[in-house]
């Protein structure tokens, strides 16, 4: 049946026997809606404690979200049996929430294999993080605000991976973008963070407008809001492929073109080239925040929903073939993996490198979508997810035991100091660079064999595999910078408390182990997302496209990783001295240092733009309306002081006298004003009386 | 057989009426069915008495009545005499007229009360549509009878009662009001007989009493302390706190007056456990569905004597509280939690059937019955009674 | 029995007495509770004209009189709530709850 | 028109009456109370049970307790010295008289007008529970926020001395 679903256009009599076979949602499919309702309602009763409140406050929000982690397992069991049975995959429970007119305004979940996979991801990686978070934020002041946000921001993520409507797609999707916002402005006394807040929130909005244009050109396309309805939503069938025969310019079918509108609203939240600024900002948010919201999942959130959304783009593809708008995917996708991992060379904050890793690896699962399909990004999402949240939370353990330094040139040698930390962040830096075997390998293998499979153009291919090259030496870097050598800081690195430890050492064993369910051996990944048996066949292992490919990745990997140890293995240089790349090759480093000068170019167009024509406004405001402003009030003026000499020598006299007559008259009008309620009262019986006296009068034949 | 043994009372009053000419039938069977009710509860009342003293006498280890008729049982009967032979004074200074109306309107708003129970299948004196609306306005009526007392009398117990009395059942009242309420959002009727029907129904042989959901157990409970509250019962008797108060808004009543009084507690007594059976304990219907051959009425007079006895077993058992304790237990925990309880019948509703809204709403309910318990205790409010000189 | 063109007139003339009455007690006299008694006549007769509307008018099933009734009484409650508040707290202000000794607002 | 609306009417206005000519305060409270048991009564008697069930529970249940409690908190239980009428009482009750005279006058010019509808409606609880959260929602909430906000302004206005003399 998924088949059907995802190629366009199932025959009438296919919908027909979806119908006829599946009519009633399983009781998991049913209750679906626990999951994210859970954190939601516990952030609220948490918004409702006393800031003392830590261990209430803590407790809410963990236990809420064991539950849904519970249930999501649940739901991916039933998922997964469901599969394994040849049976249904895809179960949607739809209402409606409002009518207006003719039309409904419809609302609804489904869960199907994506989902499934996302909703364990996301409340599993989120509990390690939450329970990682009690230990980073113990001493906060704001620590049951921090609870309250990180449950709304997991509910409202959870909401989105659910979401069958667009309508509530977008819902959540915002209360996902407010929470990034509150969380990353949650140190909100410091200037930089309130700053990277509103950054964000603003940049974030600019691709959200492209998305709500997106649904509601969906809406008044097709009439409803929801993407999966037994065969007439949005993604399904006839409305798809009615959708396709639309031509909406530049070659795009309309399916085509409301897929890259959504696409923008991906590119804001993902943080993908030319709305990646905001993303390395976010970084001054608390460590657990970035690793939860700005590493793991809310940035994911954008190639979900490309994956989302994946039948709309992949619309009218030959087979094996691709499509104007993937293709606008896979190049923005390649050109932000590249970028930014160019820039994370020569990042010197630790966070601010994971950060740039992280649009780097956006950017590899937007390629992956784009040229391999939804399961290839969404491998590449869920092994990333672990590591890089494992990378933050390692970094978060490293800012912790350094007293909140932030600057990898004032560490070092913390190998020794702190082996928990330093043995994690390793695997985790192995599988983000793709050292064979460990998770990363596998997924970003997989991208990489999609685009040497894509037959037209080799371009992403190439890029991409310089970004494997970059990926892997600046990971290099960072980690000499923090571990090896000699310490260099202030204080003494000490190991940190087991409470977060514990979570390193859990999404550890994940990093390195997840990659073995999406081998080319034993695609069970692929498959279950694909909806296909899974086989084991080592064969594939061996054959020249596949087992060549392997081994040229691997060869990057080691030669970036060996490249990064040349230049900075164990040498500890002195804080102020310049990196050795800059010696190297100084022309290359200034620009990446200043980050491409991208943030420079919006102030430089942009921002300047606006703020031109705030001063033409201003120059307008000053000169033009204020001279006439001025002339006005000059001449009221010389008229007043005309008016006063009238008054002076010609009223006054006549005036004075009138004044004492009205004065009279108001000593008389005063008495009927004695300030008893009930004369008043009377005056109004009285008025009533008249007025019904006139009407009467008045309506008389 | 049973059929005609459930109806009997109606075959009775039909045979009965059936003398008549046929123009005044209708109200002749509503004269009948006054007739009775004036006739069976002041009976009920009698019986009663001496239940309650002889049960509360084995309680406090004394033996209770035993001196008239065989086990004391004509003892209501001596009471009776002697109320009606002595002398009826009424205080120099009181207000005659507000002094000898308060009984009066207080014992008829009572047996108002009776008219919309459904005392059996097809036994409510009136089915109206909206008869709970009817009961309670009838039992708001009451609190004016009281102040009527305590005010007339001209006496500083009798008024310190009477506000304590209606401060007391308004309080209460609004908790009363809205656990009923409830029931009502559940059955979807203001009329008794068709909340008893709705719960007239029978899932193997158990039935679909309210108090069998979670919603409804925390709904009786609560309309069970209002209403002892309501009928200033003990242990919220403070209003007639004879340590404090000589009696309450009662105390310049004697003779005949004063035996109103003492029958329009029972009555309020008797219609609101009547009441509480109805709501929540199926009315008339059989505990079990093979019980059902057993006539209707016998069932609701079962549970109302039921009631009854919870009512002097807890007067046996629990001391007096305290006033502001009586108060801070009205507004802070009882109408809140009653409040929640509502909120959690609209979701028990809205659940649809299943496991989920079990689930659910016992551990709303349960939660916030604990947090605002220890809330409770924290502040001392109605926390234990601490003695300076007794321990 | 009909002493009136129509069981209506009746129903509004009885609202008219009841009205007038209250009226009465609130122009005359000097206790602020016994004005408030008076308002709420009116109120009360005011509802008397709306159900009697309702219930002989052509469309009862729309129930706006008696909708407005409700709502009224509603509302009535509150103002009784609200006035009797007022009047003991200016009662604590002025020891006194005579409307006529009450003139601070004098103009 | 029937006997039982005469009975009824009487009782009505009586107690209104009794209510404002009473010198005793409580006795006034007492007799307005009558008054709004006659006219929950009247509302029976135009077959809106709902409204008189509603009428009996809010004015004698509530109102006439309020009122009965605001007089022994004003010490309105004693007779004040100078009397309970005020001085120009006569203004005030011709001015009553007019506006009866007005409304009596215009009700008995427009007999003819007046609907002659005589069926009894068939409006049940059901009916005015679902028109009350159907197309009289909105009426219904801003009554609820009007009575929270009444409730609330009561108790600040009566409470307001304690605090301060605190």
């Amino acid at each position: 049946m998924q088949e059907i679903l995802l190629t366009a256009g199932p025959s009438p009599s296919d919908v027909l026997r979806y119908l006829a076979s599946h009519p009633v949602p399983s009781a998991i499919a049913r209750n679906l809606w626990l999951i994210p309702a859970v954190p939601i309602v516990a952030s609220g009763i948490v918004a409702l404690l006393k800031q003392p409140r830590r261990k209430p406050a803590a407790a809410l929000a963990i236990g809420s979200l064991s539950i849904s982690l519970l249930l999501s397992i649940v739901a991916f069991a039933h998922v997964v049996a469901g599969w394994a049975h040849a049976s249904v995959v895809r179960e949607v429970v739809n209402f409606t929430w409002l009518h207006f007119g003719s039309s409904t305004v419809d609302l609804g979940w489904v869960l199907d294999p994506l989902a499934a996979i996302m909703l364990v991801m996301v409340s599993f990686v989120g509990l390690l993080i939450f329970i990682y978070s009690t230990g980073y934020m113990a001493h906060d002041e704001n620590y049951t605000r921090f609870f309250c946000f990180l449950s709304l921001f997991a509910g409202a993520m959870l909401g989105v991976v659910i979401s069958n409507s667009t309508l509530l797609l977008f819902m959540c999707w915002e209360i996902v973008g407010l929470t990034s916002y509150l969380l990353i402005g949650f140190w909100y006394q410091k200037p930089a963070a309130a700053a990277a807040a509103r950054k964000a929130f603003v940049t974030t909005r600019v691709g959200d407008i492209f998305f709500f244009l997106g649904i509601v050109w969906l809406f008044s396309q097709t009439g409803t809001l929801l993407l999966y309805n037994h065969g007439v939503g949005s993604l399904e069938g006839l409305v798809l492929a009615n959708l396709l025969s639309q031509h909406a310019g530049l070659g795009l079918s309309a399916a085509g073109a409301i897929g890259l509108l959504i696409f923008a609203g991906a590119v804001g939240k993902s943080g993908q080239l030319p709305l990646h600024v905001w993303l390395p900002d976010a970084m001054e948010g608390p460590t657990p925040v970035s690793a939860l919201i700005h590493a793991a999942t809310m940035v994911a959130a954008g190639v979900f929903l490309v994956a989302r959304v994946y039948p709309l783009m992949h619309a009218g593809a030959a087979p094996g073939g691709t499509t104007t708008s993937l293709t606008v995917v896979t190049w923005i996708g390649t050109a932000t993996a590249v970028f930014a991992a160019l820039i994370a060379v020569a990042q010197n904050d630790i966070k601010r490198i994971l950060a740039y890793s992280t649009v780097s690896q956006l950017g590899y699962m937007m390629a992956g979508l784009g040229l391999g399909g939804v399961a290839v990004g969404m491998f590449h999402l869920i092994t990333h997810a672990f590591f890089k949240a494992l990378l933050f939370l390692g970094a978060g353990s490293v800012i912790h035991g350094c007293h909140d330094e932030q600057d990898i040139r004032r560490m070092g040698g913390l190998r020794v100091d702190m082996p928990l930390t330093f043995a994690t962040y390793a695997i985790g830096m192995l599988a983000l660079s793709g050292f064979p075997l460990l998770a990363g390998f596998w997924s970003k293998d997989g991208i990489l064999e999609a685009a040497h499979r894509s037959g037209t153009i080799k371009g992403p291919f190439y890029l991409l595999i310089f970004a494997a090259l970059l990926t892997a030496f600046y990971m290099t870097r960072q980690v000499c910078y923090v571990f090896f050598g000699y310490w260099r800081g202030h204080g003494t690195a000490h190991e940190s408390p087991r409470v977060m430890t514990m979570p390193l050492a859990i999404l550890a064993v994940f990093a390195a182990l997840l990659g073995f369910i999406g081998t080319p051996a034993w695609p069970w990944f692929q498959s279950f997302l694909e909806n296909r048996t899974a086989a084991i066949d080592f064969r594939v292992l061996i054959e020249p496209s596949v087992g060549l490919l392997m081994l040229a990745s691997s060869l990057v990997v080691f030669v970036g990783l060996a490249l990064g140890w040349r230049l900075y293995g164990n040498k500890s240089p002195k804080p102020e001295a310049p990196d050795a790349l800059e010696q190297a090759a100084p022309w290359l480093w200034a620009p990446l240092r200043d980050r491409l000068y991208v943030d420079e170019f919006y102030r430089a167009t942009f921002i300047a733009l606006f703020g031109w024509l705030a001063r033409v406004a201003d120059w307008f405001d000053r000169r033009i309306w204020g001279k006439i402003v001025s002339l006005v009030a000059w001449l009221v003026g010389q008229w007043a002081k005309l008016n006063r000499a009238l008054d002076v020598y010609g009223v006054d006299g006549s005036f004075d006298k009138t004044c004492e007559e009205l004065s009279n008259g108001g000593g008389l009008l005063a008495r009927i004003q004695d300030g008893r309620v009930q004369d008043y009262l009377r005056i109004l019986a009285v008025a009533v009386i008249a007025l019904a006296g006139i009407l009467i009068w008045s309506s008389r034949p | 057989m049973a059929a005609n043994l459930d109806r009997v009372f109606i075959l009775l009053r039909d045979w009965l009426i059936g003398f008549l000419p046929a123009a005044i039938r209708p109200a002749a069977g509503v004269v009948l069915g006054v007739i009775a009710i004036v006739c069976v509860f002041p009976g009920l009342f009698a019986l009663t008495t001496v239940f309650e003293r002889k049960g509360l006498g084995r309680m406090q280890n004394r033996i209770g009545p035993n001196r008239v008729g065989p086990f004391g049982l004509f003892q209501p009967v001596a009471d009776g005499i002697k109320a009606l032979i002595k002398e009826d004074i009424v205080p120099v200074t009181a207000d005659a007229v507000v002094h000898f109306l308060a009984p009066l309107t207080l014992v008829i708003a009572v047996f108002m009360e009776f008219a919309v129970l459904p005392m059996g299948r097809n036994m409510a004196l009136v089915d109206m549509g909206s008869g709970l609306l009817f009961f309670f306005a009838m039992s708001a009526s009451t609190e004016l009878s009281v102040f009527m007392a305590g005010w007339s009398s001209r006496n500083k117990y009798s008024m310190l009662g009477a506000m304590r009395a209606i401060a007391q059942m308004i309080s209460y009242e609004i908790v009363l009001v809205l656990s009923s309420v409830t029931v009502v959002m559940i059955a979807g009727s203001l009329s008794l007989p068709k909340i008893v029907d709705a719960q007239n129904h029978y899932t193997g042989v158990f039935p679909h009493w309210y108090i069998f959901t979670p919603w409804g157990f925390a709904a009786c409970l609560m309309f069970a302390v209002a209403a002892t509250a309501e009928t200033n019962r003990s242990p919220f008797d403070l209003p007639e706190g004879e340590s404090e108060l000589v009696a309450g808004y009662h105390t310049e009543y004697s003779g005949f007056k004063f035996a109103l009084f003492f029958l329009g507690e029972y009555l309020a007594m008797f219609s609101v456990s009547g009441l509480g059976a109805t709501l929540f304990l199926g009315g008339w219907s059989a505990p079990f569905s093979f019980l059902a051959f057993i006539p209707s009425w016998f069932w609701f007079f079962s549970k109302v004597m039921l009631s009854i006895f919870v009512f002097i077993w807890v007067r046996g058992t629990l001391p007096r509280l305290r006033q502001d304790q009586l108060m801070n237990f009205a507004w802070k925990f009882a109408l809140p939690f009653t409040l929640l309880d509502l909120l959690v019948t609209a979701l028990w509703h809205f659940l649809g059937a299943g496991w989920q809204r079990w689930v659910f709403c016992t551990v709303i309910l349960v939660a916030a019955y604990v947090l605002m318990g220890l809330g409770q205790e924290r502040h001392k409010r109605i926390g234990h009674r601490t003695y300076r000189y007794a321990d | 029995m009909t002493a009136f063109p129509s069981p209506l007139v009746g129903y509004l003339l009885v609202a008219a007495v009841l009205f007038a009455i209250g009226l009465a007690g609130a122009l005359v006299r000097r206790n602020a509770i016994i004005v408030l008694i008076g308002i709420e006549l009116m109120l009360n007769s005011a509802n008397l004209n709306l159900i009697a509307f309702w219930r002989f008018g052509p469309h009862p099933e729309a129930l706006t009189g008696m909708m407005f009734a409700i709502l009224s009484i509603a509302v009535a409650a509150a103002e009784a709530a609200v006035g009797l508040g007022l009047i003991i707290s200016i009662y604590r202000h002025t020891n006194t709850a005579e409307l006529d000794k009450i003139n601070r607002l004098k103009g | 028109m029937n006997a039982v609306f005469y009975l009824l009417a009487a009782i009505t206005i009586a107690g209104g009456l009794a209510a404002i000519l009473l010198k005793h305060l409580i006795h006034a409270a007492l007799a307005v109370t009558v008054a709004f048991g006659g006219i929950a009564l009247l509302f029976l008697q135009l077959d809106a049970q709902f409204v008189g069930f509603a009428q009996f529970l809010v004015y004698i249940g509530a109102v006439a307790i309020l009122i009965v409690f605001a007089i022994l908190l004003t010490h309105g239980a004693e007779l004040p010295r100078e009397g309970v009428f005020s001085k120009s009482w006569i203004t005030a009750l011709i001015i009553a008289a007019g506006v009866f005279a007005v409304t009596g006058w215009a009700v008995l010019q427009s007999v003819d007008a007046v609907p002659q509808r005589n069926t009894v409606p068939a409006v049940s609880v059901h009916d005015i529970g679902n028109a009350l959260v159907g197309r009289y929602v909105l009426p219904l909430e801003i009554v609820g926020l009007l009575l929270t906000a009444a409730t609330i302004g009561a108790v600040i206005v009566a409470m307001l001395e304690k605090e301060r003399s605190r």
